[in-house]
């Protein structure tokens, strides 16, 4: 089963009180390349995220900052392509586990394979059209987001895993890496949602 | 009979492209920073002439490794079919005693495993009777892998016809299995072995064995020589009360 | 001079089962450590022995696991025997054996010294000083071995645990810390050997009373007398004779 | 001290280690006799892996691969054993070429330029908008200007379907520096002389050499795995290497005799040697009456070379060109003269070209044992498509051979600046390569890469609006920095294909990320050699990211731009198998295998050897080897076979040479993590003597400058490996892409302070004239 992108739209999925899937589909969405469908998708998400969180909850008031920030315009495309693909040697923010992981920076590296068998042990892979490597960012989010909203045991022990033994290692620079690299406000609060999501 | 591993390096073929060096990293996924294997370029001025010579270099499976004999767990050890020195993942606890003991420079500890890493002449690939990643990668053909002992052997054929030399010192000799051929040239002081050194650890230890040793054995002849005094002591004391009785 | 006076009880079982568990399992800790330790430069015993015991075992890692199970149960029981027989037990004992003051060490080295050249016939007729429930040369070695025995725990969990759980690569402290604790571990493992050496002797050959007593738990009281005649005037104070 | 021992290790090696102070056990028994302990242990097994073949793309020789994957990815690169180009053996480039597919910053997604040109503001689309964006503004330049408005400069990845693409869009404008700015000197001496090339994939018989003679041929750090082999082999079975470079490199090191000749004048030498060659009748009589015309005309032209003329110009001793003379016609055919790779450095490289292949020629080296071989050819037809608008050019360009000069003729004498096309209404190239009046003899197929660079920034002579570029790096693999920045910054429309960054990419208003030569079928690569052979290029994983081949992409394109009839097949694969089917194969035959050969065979390498004829033929129709070209007679141009003097440093100058090292592939490698480790940034070699007089120790930062203030700032080498005269560094440093994330802002680059100057005669660069001041900063 491919998923990458074609998740969003499974909207069952999202019905759940369980919020976490929607707030890893949130994550995820925000660091995939910003097109028009994807943002009114990621606006359905907030909504339904902003009427469910709890008032108390730490996420909300990044949550309610996203709002105004969610709409499609050229300088979000620009700034994405700027962050994500032209990593210049003062900042990268490479958005691939593997980069970070491995002493060469190389991508594809065995990083990329763990998560790429871990997918493939939930019946998943990225779908080729995507573009995607099984190790950006943008894949592991929706895969924990997937995984969040499996209600099995197996999953649960994957997310876990893959959170602590994982992303734990490698997100937190990536996180530092965008925040050192003055992103638009927009990328700034896909930063700090996204450490917030870490804790 | 057995086989004998031997590395031979033709310094007169080796163009230091450092072919070797690069099939050793993507083979065995070596961390950037360390390698398992090596070129060193020497250059000097001989009577105004510029001159340059070329060592590929690794380790150099020695039959009296050093290694072997720092390593605690026996961890580092000569596989006894072929002779090559290889290391056990499962028991290297990473303790770098065996680092500062190779002549050679040939042993790191690698940060991915936590355990030591070296050449192990491609002991996987071998084993399947492929040739060594570095000596298969070759563009000078400058490096020949082969059993010793196998008189059809091309390395047997090659010790035969030419007068190959090792990187041995008065001091440090440890056997290495690892033989070039430089045409007859001296061998620049940069390629020798260096006197192996300990960790002060290790330093302590060479002490403490033998001085345990001989205090552990002082004891058992202090009681002995007790226990015998004390023998002759009792037999004397029998014979008294016998007498005694005889009287 | 064997005559029949009376036994009186000296020891509890559990102290006896102790002594004896302990006396084991420690030499099965020897058999199997000198078997793990492999180098040249590290190892204790000729060869054949690693290499018997690692085949034995199926490799050295088989080894290393039992070697610290066997640890680990040791160190157990003896945390547990502590904490349960503190008061009646482990605190007298404390007070008799560990020789903590330079006088007290003294003191006891004199008396063992003295015991020590009797043993080859001299100094026969100097009178040894009168001596508490252990004499000098067992206070000695016990402290000793007590001393040892903390370190042996110590550094044999390190050596075992250390290498699990630090990633050695980020801080050569680690390996370090390594090193010297497998200095220490088998510096310690010599110091034992070589007192245990002379206790079992005094044990077997000069005094098969207190090996007797070490069986029954009782000792006569003549001996106690003859040997340790402090201790006797303690044990008549408290009525015990 | 060493031991000389061939078999045992001696047994003071074992004493040596008793010695150590370890041996004393509990036992106290000497520790040898036990000390290995023979436990059981498990030994690491070797992981499964699936192998395709393909052939490599990390230089231009292009070596046999076979390539292992596991879960999806291409974990190591062999060599395949098959191959004639490398016989198994991959250097470290082709090692590395895994970290080309897996570097972070490589091209992933289509991109548009949306900042000022050059500026590397970019965003992500989509290929379709990136192809219809493509199509549209190619159509829009030929209906404004004509097709011969685009420009396609080629380089570096498989460029054959970027070239097909322009020349069905109607432009004879397609060009890869191999002729301009590398061999072309080289290859068309051969050409006009003798009428082979000698160049590409070089056919002579190294193995059986008994004399090379190498001007500045670093073949050891310049290196082609099959070639240095080769060579490697021919020192090793006694040949002698006379090596000529002001540089002592390590192939000056295996050399038996090492000149550090005057830059710029081994051109002299080598006129010195033919005057010696020729007056001591030293050449090969025999091939000379049979194969050769024009002995005694060239004698005479050589009179006034003699070795006492050269040795004040080249610091080489007269008597040792004399010897040097003697030892190789005792020792030809079985000699070889070895031109230098990249041979655009004097101002008279054709003059070079000439001399060299002129000796050989007298040598007979052509046909022979140890001398050239004459390759084999496979026959793999190319499919079946419509003509082409520039049919002379592209049939040419389409067919594998180099330096085709079949119709060279063709071209009418007269010839008008104002018209940019013949009377049949072929437009000429706007580089001018094979055009009349300007570089004729030019190669028309590659073109005069420099030459279109200076046609695009000038406009001249008739607009370029429009610029493919396939892969290469026209800032650091040419010279003049500020015409390659004014052309990028004219054209209306620039597209670059890709697989890496690089500064000229970052002008791109369109960049289209390709997928790795990993990651791809391609073309087949028909070669010959002794043994003829056609090999395959398979793809050992799915393209990374969002990247496309280079075929696929072409194809997208011509189906939008109505030029689909040029593209047959819907993918590259599909084209392989009708080939494959045409050459009387299969691909499914091929892949299994990875190269299919037509084995060596003597009597046509060699025809001499075997009572055969060499086959000649000049591009002036001649069956003899012409010493004195009758083509460039008629033109005029066999003045260049004469002696040009060359430029000289003043007292505190000196020449500015730049070279190769083994592990680096021009400009294109210095970003790849794993041969980057090797050497982060380049170093200026100078020698002690002018070292000291400037106060520069190992290490020191200094400046570098040209007469045109062109200058840089690098660390000093201070070694007596170096002409006091000459400065050295290796090429393809100083890079200022900030994408090149390993690359950027280390060392200089070379290419900006290299001179710019042309070769009169053939318009090819002369790089090597540069002269540089260097100061301690």
């Amino acid at each position: 089963m491919c998923f990458i992108l074609i998740f969003l739209k499974q909207t069952d999925l999202l019905k759940k009180v369980n919020r976490q899937p929607q707030l890893y589909l949130l994550a995820s969405g925000l660091f995939n390349q910003p097109t028009p469908a994807r943002i009114n998708d990621l606006c359905r998400l907030l909504n339904d995220l902003l009427q469910t969180t709890p008032k108390n909850a730490p996420m909300l008031p990044i949550l309610k900052a996203l709002k105004p920030q969610l709409n499609y315009n050229k300088v979000l495309k620009t700034e994405y392509s700027r962050l994500f693909i032209l990593a210049f040697p003062n900042e990268p923010v490479q958005p691939f586990a593997s980069y970070w992981l491995e002493s060469d920076h190389s991508l594809m590296g065995n990083s990329t394979l763990e998560i790429k068998k871990m997918m493939a042990e939930h019946g998943i892979e990225v779908a080729e059209n995507s573009g995607l490597l099984p190790d950006h960012i943008v894949s592991e989010l929706e895969f924990i987001a997937y995984l969040a909203s499996q209600d099995d045991e197996k999953a649960r022990q994957t997310q876990r895993q893959l959170l602590e033994q994982h992303c734990a290692r490698w997100m937190p620079q990536f996180i530092e890496a965008l925040n050192k690299s003055n992103p638009m406000p927009y990328y700034q609060l896909a930063a700090d949602f996204l450490k917030q999501l870490m804790v | 009979m057995t086989k004998k591993y031997v590395m031979l390096a033709d310094t007169t073929r080796c163009i230091n492209c450092k072919a070797c060096v690069v099939a050793c990293r993507a083979e065995w996924e070596t961390p950037m920073g360390h390698t398992r294997d090596w070129v060193k370029e020497v250059e000097w001025v001989q009577n105004d002439q510029p001159k340059v010579m070329l060592f590929p270099g690794r380790c150099q499976h020695c039959d009296d490794a050093p290694c072997i004999e720092a390593c605690p767990s026996g961890a580092a050890y000569k596989r006894e079919e072929d002779g090559i020195v290889l290391l056990d993942n499962g028991i290297c606890s990473g303790c770098e005693l065996c680092i500062p003991a190779c002549p050679y420079e040939a042993r790191w500890l690698n940060p991915e495993t936590n355990t030591i890493s070296k050449c192990t002449f491609c002991q996987p690939r071998i084993d399947e009777g492929l040739a060594p990643a570095c000596v298969q990668t070759c563009v000078g053909r400058a490096l020949v892998f082969g059993d010793k002992n196998d008189p059809n052997s091309e390395v047997s054929r090659l010790l035969e016809e030419k007068t190959w030399v090792k990187l041995t010192t008065d001091e440090v000799n440890v056997g290495p299995n690892h033989y070039y051929y430089t045409a007859g040239e001296a061998l620049p002081d940069e390629v020798m072995p260096k006197q192996y050194d300990r960790h002060l650890s290790g330093k302590v230890m060479e002490i403490v064995n033998p001085v345990g040793a001989i205090g552990l054995g002082a004891m058992l002849l202090t009681f002995l020589g007790a226990g015998v005094i004390k023998l002759v002591g009792r037999r004397n004391e029998v014979c008294a009360s016998e007498n005694k009785e005889e009287k | 001079m064997s005559d029949t006076s009376q036994m009186i009880p000296v020891r509890e079982k559990k102290s006896i089962y102790m002594h004896w568990f302990n006396a084991g399992i420690r030499l099965l800790l020897l058999l199997t450590g000198f078997g793990i330790i492999s180098g040249e430069l590290v190892r204790v015993v000729p060869a054949f022995w690693p290499e018997f015991m690692q085949g034995l075992f199926g490799g050295n890692d088989n080894l290393i696991l039992t070697h610290s199970v066997l640890a680990m149960i040791w160190i157990g029981v003896f945390v547990l025997f502590i904490l349960f027989n503190f008061t009646n037990i482990v605190l007298p004992f404390l007070k008799n054996v560990l020789v903590l003051t330079p006088s007290a060490a003294i003191k006891d080295m004199k008396s063992m010294t003295l015991n020590l050249l009797q043993l080859f016939g001299i100094m026969k007729n100097v009178p040894i000083p009168p001596q508490g429930r252990y004499n000098g040369a067992q206070r000695l070695l016990g402290t000793m071995i007590i001393f040892c025995s903390i370190i042996l725990a110590f550094t044999g969990l390190y050596l075992f645990f250390g290498p699990q759980v630090l990633n050695f690569s980020e801080n050569p402290l680690y390996g370090a810390i390594f090193r010297w604790s497998l200095v220490a571990h088998i510096s310690c493992v010599f110091l034992v050997v070589t007192g245990v050496i002379a206790h079992v002797y005094f044990a077997l050959v000069e005094e098969p009373e207190c090996m007797d007593a070490m069986k029954s738990g009782h000792a006569n009281v003549e001996f106690i007398k003859h040997h340790n005649a402090l201790w006797y005037d303690e044990l008549k104070q408290e009525g015990k004779v | 001290m060493s031991t000389h021992d061939h078999f045992d290790p001696s047994r003071r090696a074992f004493l040596g280690a008793t010695a150590g102070g370890t041996a004393l056990t509990i036992a106290g028994l000497p520790s040898q006799a036990l000390a290995r302990i023979n436990a059981p242990h498990e030994s690491e097994k070797l992981k499964e892996t699936t192998e395709v073949f393909g052939f490599c793309d990390m230089c231009y020789w292009r070596c046999g691969l076979k390539i292992r994957s596991r879960d999806g990815r291409a974990v190591k690169i062999d060599g395949n054993s098959e191959h004639p180009n490398n016989w198994g053996v991959v250097c470290a480039k082709g090692n590395s070429g895994l970290m080309v597919a897996y570097a972070p910053n490589r091209l992933k997604y289509p991109m548009k330029r949306v900042g000022e040109r050059g500026a590397g503001q970019w965003e992500r689309i989509t290929w379709d908008e990136a192809l219809d964006t493509v199509a549209q503004e190619l159509k829009k330049v030929k209906e404004k200007h004509g097709p011969q408005a685009l420009s396609m400069i080629g380089h570096g990845t498989w460029e054959k379907p970027y070239h097909r693409l322009a020349h069905a869009f109607g432009t004879p404008n397609t060009t890869s520096p191999v002729f301009g700015l590398c061999c072309g000197p080289r290859g068309l001496s051969n050409m006009i002389i003798i009428g082979r090339n000698l160049t590409g994939n070089e056919t002579i018989d190294l193995e059986n050499c008994k004399y090379f003679l190498m001007m500045g041929r670093n073949i050891t750090e310049s290196l082609h795995n099959g070639e240095t082999l080769g060579w490697v082999n021919g020192v090793a079975n006694g040949a002698k290497v006379v090596y000529f470079d002001p540089r002592y490199t390590i192939t000056a090191s295996k050399a038996d005799e090492y000149y550090a000749i005057r830059p710029l004048t081994d051109h002299a030498f080598l006129l010195a040697m033919i005057h010696v060659v020729i007056n001591e009748e030293l050449y090969d009589k025999k091939f000379v009456t049979e194969y050769v015309d024009g002995l005694d005309e060239l004698k005479q032209r050589v009179q006034k070379y003699t070795p006492e003329w050269a040795e004040p110009i080249t610091e080489v001793p007269a008597k040792d060109i004399r010897r040097l003379a003697r030892e190789m016609a005792a020792k030809a055919p079985s000699v070889f003269v070895y031109a230098p790779r990249r041979m655009t450095r004097t101002s008279n490289d054709f003059g070079m070209g000439m001399s060299i292949t002129i000796l050989n020629t007298l040598f007979g080296v052509w046909g022979h044992k140890g001398g050239v071989f004459t390759p084999q050819k496979y026959s793999v037809p190319e499919i079946d498509l419509p003509e082409f608008k520039h049919a002379h050019l592209a049939r040419r360009a389409e067919d594998g051979g180099d330096f085709d000069y079949s119709d060279m003729m063709d071209l009418p004498p007269e010839y008008d600046s104002n018209h940019i096309a013949d009377k049949h209404g072929t437009i000429y190239r706007a580089d001018g390569a094979g055009v009349p009046t300007r570089w004729p003899v030019a190669n028309a197929k590659y073109g005069l890469t420099n030459e279109m660079w200076r046609a695009i920034a000038e406009q001249k002579p008739y607009p370029i609006r429009a610029l493919i570029t396939a892969g290469g790096n026209g800032f650091l693999n040419s010279t003049n920095y500020d015409i390659i920045r004014k052309a990028l910054e004219t054209v209306d429309f620039y597209v670059a294909a890709d697989v890496s960054p690089n500064e000229m990419n970052m002008y791109a208003d369109i960049l289209l990320p390709e997928a790795s030569y990993l990651e791809r079928y391609d073309d087949l690569q028909v070669g010959g050699a002794r043994e003829a052979y056609v090999a395959v290029r398979m793809p050992a994983m799915k393209p990374l990211h969002d990247t496309r081949d280079a075929w696929t992409i072409c194809k997208q394109l011509a189906d939008r731009m109505d030029l689909g009839a040029y593209f047959p097949h819907d993918s590259i694969k599909e084209l392989l198998e009708d080939r494959m089917k045409k050459a009387g194969s299969s691909l499914a035959e091929i892949e299994k295998v990875g190269i299919l050969k037509i084995p060596a065979d003597p009597a046509k390498n060699f025809p001499l050897e075997h009572g055969g004829k060499l086959q000649i033929k000049t591009p002036s129709g001649s069956t003899k080897a012409e010493l004195i070209p009758g083509m460039l007679k008629m033109m005029g141009y066999d003045k260049a076979l004469d002696y040009v003097e060359q430029v000289r440093p003043n007292e505190d100058e000196f020449h500015m040479t730049f070279g190769r090292i083994g592990f680096h592939t021009h400009a294109r490698t210095q970003d790849n993590i794993w041969t980057a480790d090797f050497m982060r940034e380049n170093v200026l070699w100078i020698h002690p003597e002018p070292a000291a007089k400037r106060g520069i120790k190992e290490g020191d930062l200094v400046k570098v400058s040209d007469r045109n203030d062109r200058s840089g700032e690098i660390k000093a080498k201070v070694t007596a490996r170096i002409r006091k005269d000459s400065i050295f560094m290796v090429h393809g440093f100083g890079h200022w892409d900030k994408r090149m994330t390993t690359a950027y802002g280390m060392g200089v680059a070379d290419s900006d302070l290299a001179s710019y100057a042309v070769d009169p005669h053939i318009g090819t660069m002369s790089m090597g004239l540069s002269l540089v001041k260097v100061e301690k900063v």
